[in-house]
C-alpha cells in the first residue's frame, strides 16, 4: 500500500474522473431517453434526393447511402446499446453470480468444474464465440445479446468467487454457521452485500465491454438488423463509402467511443470510491 | 521455395530488361473480387473459378463469345439431323493439352460421362441431362444422341461446366489444372493470386499477353487504391460504384458500365399466401420504385420487366408493365381482402446488392401497409431454407446464369411458381432450332412472367469494368461468367 | 509442480475433447449444406448427393467425428471441402500472415506501453502522468476495427501511403508484404497498448511502494536507478502474466481487424469457412485455436511459477 | 444436576487430519493432523478453559464442539447429542451453543446493523419468532451486555473494539444456551477493556448460568474464569485439571513452560504463523513423547513411546512419564 498522501492524491484525481465518467454515463442514458421521443428526422426515413451529404445545418452529422439522418440514426442506435448491453449484463450477473457464489460456498468439486467450465469457455475467444452462436442462430440483437451474456458468465463467476472466497474466510460467516444457517442463506445474506461493491465495479466494466461487443458484432453483420438503426451496424454499411463519405466513418465511431469511456471513467471512479482496497489493481 | 521462385523470376525478367523499349507490354493483372474456391469449373458454382479458367485454361466444344452467341471452339464445326436429336462435332486437329497430351474425341466422350456419371459433383448436371449416348466415331468426331430436340443444347455446352479435361489430369485440376486453352495455370497463391502464362503450342490464334495473373481483392477500398497504383492493371468488375466518378474522370483509366447476367429480382413465395394471389403481386410490383433500388446501387444497374437481359437480341422492355404506383397498390391490396395489410419476412443473403435492396424494398412496401421484417441470412441459409427448402415469404437474389428463364418452369422451384402456358411456351421453346421463332417464344415467355407479377423485377446487375486506358479486348457485358483475355492486348 | 502439470495436461486433454465435441456438434447443427454451397443453385438431387458422399457426409456423425479425430491424433486435419487443400496446408499458409501480424501488434504495444507506464508511474498525478493515463483510458474505449477504419481513412484513402487493405504475399518482397501489414498492426496495437499502460502503470507504483525500493533509495541510489534496477524489473511480472492473458484477446483482435484489411489470415479463413460451411476447416480452426490459449495460458502459469516460488506449494490451504 | 445427566460437551478421541498438497505426481497423500485423539468432558456449569500455544489444535478443537467442522475420527455429544448424527441432530445441539470469536472486527458483519448481527442465531431456534419478539430479545440482550437499546439500529464501524466483543457476546447470549465456546475473546482488546468484557463473562455465567469453554494463549485470562484447564501441545491434551491446582503446581513440564516468564506467539498474528508452521512440520512424528524434542526433562524412554493421559491426583490427569 501506498502512503496516505499519495492514496489521497489517487482519490481525487479518482473522483474527477468519476464526476467525468458519471457526466457522460448520464448524457449517454439522457440522448437515449430523448431518443425514445424525438429525434430530429426519423431515424428510419429514406430519402434517395439527400443522400451522402457531408454534415450541414439540415443534418448535423450528414445523411448516409439512404439519405437517413445520421444524428437521428445514432440518437436511436444508443437504445439498441443500452439494450444490448443491459440484458447482456444482466445475463451474466444473474447465472455467473450465483454459480460463483456456489463455488465460492462448496468449494471442492462443484468449485472445480464451474471453474474449469469457466476456463473452457475462455478458451473461445469471444468474436469466435459470438460468431459460432450467431452462425448457430442466425445473426440479430437477440442472438448477439446472448452471444455478449454467455461470454459474462464466466466473467461474473469468476469474479464472485475471487471476491467471495475471502469474505467466506470471515469470522462473521462463522458466527452465522455456528447460529445454524446454511451456505445458501449466508451467501445471500452475508457474502453477497459484502461483495456487492466489486459487483457494481465490475458490472461498470462489463458494460462498457458488452457495448464494444455489440458494435464488434454488428460490424461483422452478426448484430442488430435493419430497419433498427446500430453504431455498429452503421459502421458495417459505411466501411465501403470510407472514401466517400468520411462522416459515416467518424461520428457512429465517436458515439461508441464517448460512451465507453464515459462507462470506463465511472467504473474506475466506483471501484476507487467503493472498494479502496483494489485502487492499485487493474481489472 | 521463395529463393528458387525469386531466381526464376529474375530469369524470367531478364527479357525485359535487356530490351525494355522493344516490346509492348505483355502482361496483364487483374483484380477480381472473390477468390476461386478451386480451379475446377466441373466441380463447383463458384463464378469465381470460370472468371479465372473459362476460356483461358479450358475450353468447351463450344463457347460464348463477348456478345452472347455462341461460337466453335474445339468444334470445329457441327452437324444437326433434322429432328434435333443427333449431333455430330467435328473437332479440331493438331490440339494439345498443356500437359502435352493429345486431344481427341475420346476425351470429349470422357469429360461428358464423367459429368453424366452417378458420382459426378457437377453443378451444371442437367446440362448433360438431355444426353443419351456419347460416341466416339473416329478420333476426330464425336456423335451425341439426344433423348429429346434441346434448343439450347449448343449453348449449354459452351459453359464452364462442359469444359472438356483429359482423363490423365481431371483429378488434379482442382488445385492443377490442365486444359487446352491459350494460357496454362502456372500457380496459386492462395488468398492472393492465380498466374497464367501462355501456351506455346495453343491450337488457335495466340493471344498478346504472355502472362496473366488475376490477384483477389474483397475490399472496395483496396481495390480502387491497387488500380489507382498500378498494382493491377484491370477490375473486371469494381464493387464499389461509388469509386466510379472518380475513375471516370481520370484519363488513365477505362470505365464500361456494362450489364451481367444478374437478374435481381424480388422473389416471392408464389405457393404461400398471400403471395399466391396474384392482385397481392400486382399490388407489390406497383409499390416498388426501381428507380429508388438502383439508385441504391449508384445508377449503374438497368431496370427490367421481366427475367431477361437487356442485353439479349431478344429482349423485350416490359417495365411498363405495372410502374410504380402507390395508390394503385393499396387499391389492389384492398381488392384482395388485405385493405389493412399484412406482414411479411424478407430473407437477405449478404451480397451488398441484397441488402441495400432490401432495406429500401422495406420502406416501399411499408408506404402501402405491408409490414417487412428483415432476415438477414448467411449463404449457407439462404440456400438451405429459401432455395431448397422454399421457406420464405420474400427475398432479394440475383440469378447469374445466362438464359434462365427456364427455372420459371421447373417444378419444385423456389418461386412456387406454376403455369401451364409458361410451361408450353418454354417447351416449344427447347424443340425449337429456328432462331426467329426462339425469339419470338422468348418475348411470349418474358412477357407471361410480367403479367403474372410472378416476383418483383429489379434491375440487372451492372458489370463495372475499370481498367488501364492503354488495355483493350476486355468484355463489356458478361453473357457468360468468364473473363476471356485471349483478345486482351496493350495498346502500342 | 510435476502434479501441476500433470493436472493442467488432464484440463488441456480434456478442454480440447469438449471444444471439439462442441464444435463439430454446432457446426453440424448449422443449417446450411456444405454440398450445396460448392454446387449452388443449379445442382441437381443426385449430384449434391455424390458431392456429399465423396465429402464423406452422408456417413453418421459418430463416425464423422471419430474418423475426423483419429486423423488429428496423427497430424492429418483432413481436407478443407472449398479450398480442396489440406487443412493444416491451408493453415500453414494463412499463418504466415497472421503470426508476423499477431508478433508485430504485441512489439508495437509492449513498445508504446512498457516506456509510458513506467514514466506515467514515476511521474505520478503530474502532467505526463495525467496526459498518458488520459491517452490510455482513451485507447481502452475505441473498438479497434474503428481505428483501423479511421487509419485506412487517413493513411490509405488521405495520404496514400499504406495499401488500405489486401496482402501482395511474402514472395512479392518483404517491402510491400510489410507495407500491407502497418496499417492492421497499428490498429490492433493501440487500443492493446493502452490496456497495457495501465497495467504497467499500476504494477510500477505498486513495486515502488515496496521495501526493497524504498531500503536502495535509502542506500543513496537515484531516483531513476531505483526505478529501473527494482521498481520495473519486478513491475513486469504482472505485465508480462497481463501480455499472455491477452493472447485469446490478440486472437479475437485478428479475426475482426483481419475482416477488416482483408487479409489472408487464420481470421478471415474461420470466418469464411464458417459462411460456406467448410466444416472440417471450422472444427480444425477451432481445436487449434483453444489448444493455442490453453497451452499459452499454461505457459504463462509456468512462468510465473519459475518468477515466483512462493506460489508452487499451491493454496496450503488448512482451515 | 443429577449425577446421570450426560455431560455439557464430551468429546471421545477426537482426530482431526487436514489434506496436504502432493509432493509429486506418485507420491502419496499427506496429511497434516491437528488432533491426536482428544478426549475431554465438560460439565455444566464448569468453565473450562483451553491453553497452549498458537497452532495446538485449539481452535480446531473448538470448532468441532460448535460443529463447524467435522472430526475424521471420534466422536462428539453436546447436551447428549452426536453431533455426527445428522443434520437435525446438529440443529438440535446449535440450540445449547454460541460462541464468541477472537477478533470482533471480523465477527460482525460490516453490511449488517448490530440488531440483526444480534438476531442472527434467532433463526437456527425451532418456530417462527415474531418481529417484535425478536426485537424484545435484542433490547434485553443488548442491556445484559451493557449497551444501550438504540445501540442496535447501528453499523459495527460505530463502536469500539471492547463495544463490539459485548456485541458478539450479545449475540451469543440471545438463544439463552448452556454453553458458549469463546475463542481467545479478549486477545484484540486493549488491557482495560479485557478486564470489562472478562468481568461481563464471569456475570453472565453466574447470572444465566452460561458454561463456557474458553480458549487461549493467555495463562493470566484464563485463571481469572475458568474452573478447570486443559492444556494442549501438538493436537493431545497434556494436562488437565482444576484451574487453581494446575496453575499451583503444573504436572507437565510443558505446563511449566507455558507457566514461565517466556511470552507465547502472538495469536493475532496466528493466521500467518500457522501457515509457516504447515511448512515446516508436515509429518506425523514417529512414536515418543512429541514434547521430546524441548523437554528440559527428556529422558530415554520419553523417545520410545508416547506417554498417555494418565491421572496424577485426584481430578488431574498429565501425559508424562516423568510428571513434575
Amino acid at each position: 500500500m501506498s502512503t496516505d498522501a499519495a492514496a489521497a492524491g489517487a482519490g481525487s484525481g479518482a473522483s474527477a474522473g468519476l464526476v467525468i465518467g458519471l457526466a457522460m454515463t448520464a448524457t449517454f442514458l439522457a440522448v437515449a431517453l430523448v431518443a425514445l421521443a424525438w429525434t430530429p428526422y426519423d431515424p428510419v426515413a429514406m430519402n434517395m434526393a439527400d443522400r451522402l451529404q457531408g454534415p450541414s445545418r439540415a443534418h448535423w452529422l450528414g445523411t448516409d447511402l439512404y439519405g437517413r439522418d445520421v444524428l437521428s440514426m445514432i440518437m436511436a442506435g444508443s437504445h439498441n446499446s443500452v439494450l444490448v448491453a443491459l440484458v447482456a449484463v444482466g445475463i451474466g450477473i444473474g447465472i455467473g453470480v450465483p454459480l460463483g457464489s456456489m463455488a465460492a460456498a462448496t468449494r471442492g468439486l462443484a468449485d472445480e468444474a464451474i471453474m474449469r467450465f469457466a476456463d473452457f469457455t475462455f478458451a473461445f475467444p469471444f468474436i469466435l464465440s459470438a460468431v459460432m452462436i450467431t452462425a448457430l442462430l442466425g445473426p440479430g440483437s437477440v442472438n448477439a445479446i446472448i452471444a455478449i451474456g454467455i461470454f459474462n458468465i464466466p466473467v461474473f463467476a469468476r469474479v464472485t468467487r475471487g471476491a467471495s472466497l475471502p469474505v467466506w474466510r470471515r469470522d462473521f460467516i462463522l458466527a452465522a454457521r455456528a447460529a445454524g444457517k446454511g451456505r445458501a442463506r449466508i451467501a445471500v445474506e452475508h457474502v453477497l452485500p459484502n461483495i456487492a461493491a466489486v459487483l457494481i465495479v465490475q458490472a461498470t466494466i462489463q458494460f462498457a465491454l458488452a457495448i464494444l461487443g455489440e458494435a464488434a458484432l454488428s460490424y461483422l453483420g452478426l448484430g442488430a438488423q435493419p430497419p433498427a438503426p446500430s453504431w455498429g451496424k452503421m459502421l458495417n454499411e459505411a466501411q465501403t463509402l470510407v472514401a466517400v463519405a468520411p462522416h459515416l466513418v467518424v461520428f457512429p465511431g465517436l458515439a461508441i467511443v464517448l460512451t465507453v469511456l464515459g462507462l470506463n471513467l465511472l467504473g474506475d471512479g466506483l471501484r476507487d470510491l467503493l472498494d479502496p482496497r483494489l485502487r492499485t489493481r487493474v481489472g | 521455395m521463395t529463393l528458387i521462385f525469386r531466381i526464376a523470376a529474375i530469369l524470367a525478367a531478364l527479357p525485359f530488361l535487356a530490351a525494355p523499349a522493344l516490346a509492348a507490354k505483355d502482361t496483364l493483372t487483374m483484380g477480381m473480387t472473390l477468390e476461386p474456391p478451386h480451379l475446377d469449373p466441373t466441380a463447383t458454382a463458384a463464378a469465381a473459378t470460370d472468371e479465372v479458367v473459362y476460356a483461358n485454361v479450358f475450353e468447351g466444344l463450344t463457347r460464348i463469345d463477348a456478345a452472347g452467341a455462341v461460337q466453335p471452339a474445339l468444334a470445329a464445326s457441327w452437324d444437326v439431323t433434322e429432328d434435333g436429336t443427333v449431333y455430330t462435332f467435328h473437332l479440331r486437329e493438331g490440339v494439345s493439352f498443356h500437359d502435352g497430351t493429345q486431344f481427341d474425341a475420346e476425351d470429349v466422350v470422357f469429360s461428358f460421362e464423367r459429368a453424366m456419371a452417378e458420382g459426378s459433383v457437377n453443378a451444371q448436371k442437367q446440362i448433360f441431362e438431355p444426353i443419351e449416348a456419347v460416341e466416339a466415331l473416329d478420333p476426330r468426331t464425336v456423335k451425341v444422341t439426344l433423348r429429346r430436340p434441346t434448343g439450347s443444347f449448343l449453348f449449354d455446352l459452351g459453359w464452364g461446366d462442359a469444359v472438356i479435361v483429359a482423363p490423365e489430369s481431371a483429378d488434379a485440376n482442382r488445385s492443377a489444372p490442365v486444359g487446352t486453352g491459350p494460357f496454362r495455370f502456372e500457380r496459386r497463391v492462395a488468398g492472393d493470386r492465380v498466374e497464367l502464362t501462355r501456351f506455346e503450342d495453343y491450337w488457335g490464334e495466340a493471344p498478346a499477353l504472355a502472362r496473366a495473373t488475376f490477384k483477389f481483392i474483397p475490399d472496395s477500398a483496396a481495390a480502387a487504391a491497387a488500380l489507382l497504383a498500378g498494382d493491377i492493371d484491370a477490375f473486371a468488375n469494381l464493387p464499389a460504384p461509388e469509386l466510379v466518378p472518380q475513375f471516370e474522370a481520370d484519363p488513365r483509366f477505362t470505365v464500361e458500365i456494362g450489364v451481367t447476367e444478374g437478374e435481381t429480382i424480388l422473389a416471392m413465395n408464389n405457393a404461400r399466401e398471400p403471395f399466391s394471389n396474384l392482385k397481392v403481386r400486382q399490388a407489390i410490383s406497383h409499390a416498388l420504385n426501381r428507380d429508388a433500388i438502383i439508385q441504391a446501387d449508384f445508377d449503374y444497374g438497368t431496370p427490367i420487366g421481366s427475367h431477361f437481359s437487356p442485353v439479349h437480341p431478344a429482349y423485350v422492355d416490359l417495365t411498363g408493365t405495372y410502374p410504380h404506383d402507390v395508390e394503385k397498390a393499396k387499391a389492389l391490396l384492398r381488392e384482395a381482402g388485405y385493405a389493412e395489410g399484412f406482414e411479411a419476412t424478407l430473407k437477405l443473403p449478404p451480397p451488398n446488392y441484397a441488402r441495400r435492396a432490401g432495406e429500401i424494398i422495406q420502406q416501399q412496401l411499408a408506404q402501402v401497409g405491408i409490414t417487412v421484417e428483415i432476415v438477414p441470412v448467411e449463404w449457407a441459409q439462404w440456400l438451405e431454407q429459401v432455395f431448397k427448402g422454399a421457406d420464405y415469404d420474400m427475398t432479394v437474389i440475383a440469378h447469374t446464369e445466362p438464359m434462365d428463364i427456364g427455372i420459371y418452369a421447373r417444378d419444385d422451384y423456389y418461386f412456387g411458381y406454376d403455369s401451364a402456358e409458361f410451361d408450353g411456351v418454354m417447351e416449344e421453346l427447347s424443340a425449337e432450332a429456328d432462331e426467329g421463332r426462339r425469339h419470338e417464344l422468348m418475348a411470349e415467355a418474358q412477357r407471361i412472367l410480367a403479367e403474372d407479377a410472378v416476383n418483383g423485377f429489379l434491375y440487372q446487375l451492372p458489370k463495372i469494368g475499370v481498367w488501364n486506358a492503354a488495355v483493350e479486348g476486355l468484355w463489356r457485358n458478361t453473357p457468360i461468367q468468364a473473363n476471356d483475355l485471349t483478345e486482351v492486348r496493350w495498346r502500342e | 509442480m510435476s502434479v501441476l502439470i500433470a493436472k493442467r495436461l488432464v484440463a488441456f486433454v480434456l478442454t480440447l475433447l469438449a471444444t471439439s465435441l462442441v464444435v463439430f456438434t454446432v457446426m453440424r447443427v448449422l443449417p446450411g449444406d456444405p454440398a450445396a454451397i460448392i454446387l449452388g443453385t443449379g445442382a441437381r438431387e443426385d449430384t449434391l448427393l455424390a458431392l456429399r458422399q465423396q465429402m464423406g457426409l452422408d456417413r453418421s456423425f459418430v463416425a464423422q467425428y471419430l474418423a475426423w479425430t483419429g486423423g488429428v491424433l496423427i497430424g492429418d486435419f483432413g481436407t478443407s471441402y472449398t479450398y480442396a487443400v489440406p487443412v493444416s496446408q491451408l493453415v500453414a499458409e494463412r499463418l504466415s500472415v497472421s503470426l508476423p501480424l499477431a508478433v508485430f501488434a504485441i512489439l508495437l504495444s509492449t513498445a508504446i506501453a512498457i516506456p509510458c507506464g513506467v514514466v506515467a508511474a514515476s511521474r505520478r498525478g503530474r502532467a505526463g502522468d495525467l496526459g498518458i493515463s488520459a491517452a490510455a483510458q482513451l485507447g481502452v474505449a475505441v473498438p479497434n476495427f474503428w481505428l483501423a477504419m479511421l487509419l485506412v481513412l487517413v493513411f490509405a484513402v488521405g495520404m496514400g501511403i499504406f495499401p488500405a487493405g489486401g496482402f501482395p504475399g511474402w514472395e512479392a518482397g518483404l517491402r510491400p508484404s510489410l507495407k500491407a501489414l502497418v496499417l492492421p498492426s497499428v490498429a490492433l496495437a493501440l487500443p492493446q497498448a493502452a490496456i497495457l499502460t495501465r497495467v504497467t502503470r499500476s504494477a510500477v507504483l505498486e513495486t515502488l511502494g515496496e521495501d526493497h525500493v524504498r531500503t536502495a533509495r535509502a542506500k543513496g541510489l537515484t531516483r531513476r536507478a531505483a526505478l529501473w534496477r527494482h521498481a520495473v524489473p519486478n513491475a513486469l511480472i504482472p505485465v508480462v502474466t497481463i501480455l499472455g492473458l491477452q493472447f485469446s484477446f490478440l486472437l479475437a483482435g485478428t479475426i475482426v481487424i483481419e475482416n477488416v484489411f482483408y487479409l489472408p489470415g487464420i481470421g478471415r479463413l474461420l470466418f469464411q469457412a464458417i459462411a460456406q460451411r467448410d466444416l472440417i476447416v471450422v472444427q480444425s480452426l477451432v481445436v487449434l485455436i483453444a489448444a493455442a490459449v490453453v497451452v499459452v495460458n499454461f505457459l504463462v502459469d509456468l512462468a510465473y511459477l519459475a518468477i515466483d516460488p512462493r506460489l508452487r506449494t499451491g493454496s496450503g490451504d488448512v482451515d | 444436576m443429577t449425577p446421570d445427566m450426560p455431560p455439557l460437551v464430551r468429546a471421545q478421541n477426537v482426530v482431526r487430519d487436514f489434506a496436504l498438497p502432493r509432493r509429486s505426481l506418485l507420491g502419496p497423500g499427506r496429511v497434516f493432523r491437528a488432533l491426536h485423539g482428544v478426549s475431554l468432558s465438560i460439565e455444566r456449569g464448569e468453565s473450562v478453559g483451553l491453553i497452549g500455544e498458537s497452532g495446538s489444535g485449539k481452535s480446531t478443537f473448538a470448532r468441532l464442539v460448535m460443529g463447524l467442522d467435522r472430526p475424521t475420527a471420534g466422536r462428539i455429544e453436546v447436551a447428549g447429542v452426536d453431533l455426527g448424527a445428522g443434520r437435525a441432530a446438529l440443529a438440535a445441539a446449535r440450540r445449547h451453543m454460541q460462541m464468541v470469536f477472537q477478533d470482533p472486527y471480523g465477527s460482525l458483519d460490516p453490511r449488517r446493523t448490530v440488531g440483526w448481527s444480534i438476531a442472527e442465531p434467532l433463526a437456527a431456534l425451532p418456530g417462527p419468532s415474531s418481529r417484535a419478539e425478536r426485537r424484545r430479545l435484542v433490547t434485553e440482550t443488548l442491556e445484559a451486555v451493557g449497551l444501550e437499546p438504540e445501540h442496535a439500529a447501528r453499523y459495527p464501524h460505530e463502536f469500539s473494539g471492547g463495544q463490539r466483543q459485548r456485541i458478539a457476546i450479545a449475540r451469543a447470549l440471545i438463544t439463552a444456551p448452556d454453553l458458549i465456546v469463546a475463542d481467545e475473546p479478549v486477545s484484540a482488546l486493549d488491557v482495560s477493556v479485557q478486564a470489562q468484557v472478562l468481568r461481563l463473562m464471569r456475570q453472565l455465567e453466574e447470572a444465566r448460568g452460561v458454561t463456557f469453554l474458553f480458549i487461549s494463549h493467555d495463562l493470566s485470562v484464563v485463571r481469572n474464569v475458568t474452573r478447570r484447564v486443559a492444556v494442549m501441545y501438538q493436537g493431545r491434551i497434556v494436562e488437565t485439571g482444576p484451574t487453581d491446582a494446575v496453575f499451583a503446581a503444573p504436572a507437565h513440564p510443558y505446563t511449566s513452560l507455558l507457566m514461565s516468564a517466556v511470552p507465547l506467539p502472538d495469536p493475532a498474528r496466528r493466521r500467518k504463523a500457522r501457515h509457516a508452521r504447515t511448512e515446516a512440520r508436515p509429518e506425523l512424528p514417529r512414536g515418543g513423547c512429541p514434547f521430546a524434542p524441548r523437554c528440559p526433562r527428556v529422558q530415554a524412554d520419553c523417545r520410545e513411546a508416547e506417554p498417555p493421559l494418565a491421572p496424577v491426583e485426584a481430578g488431574r490427569q498429565a501425559a508424562c512419564f516423568h510428571p513434575l
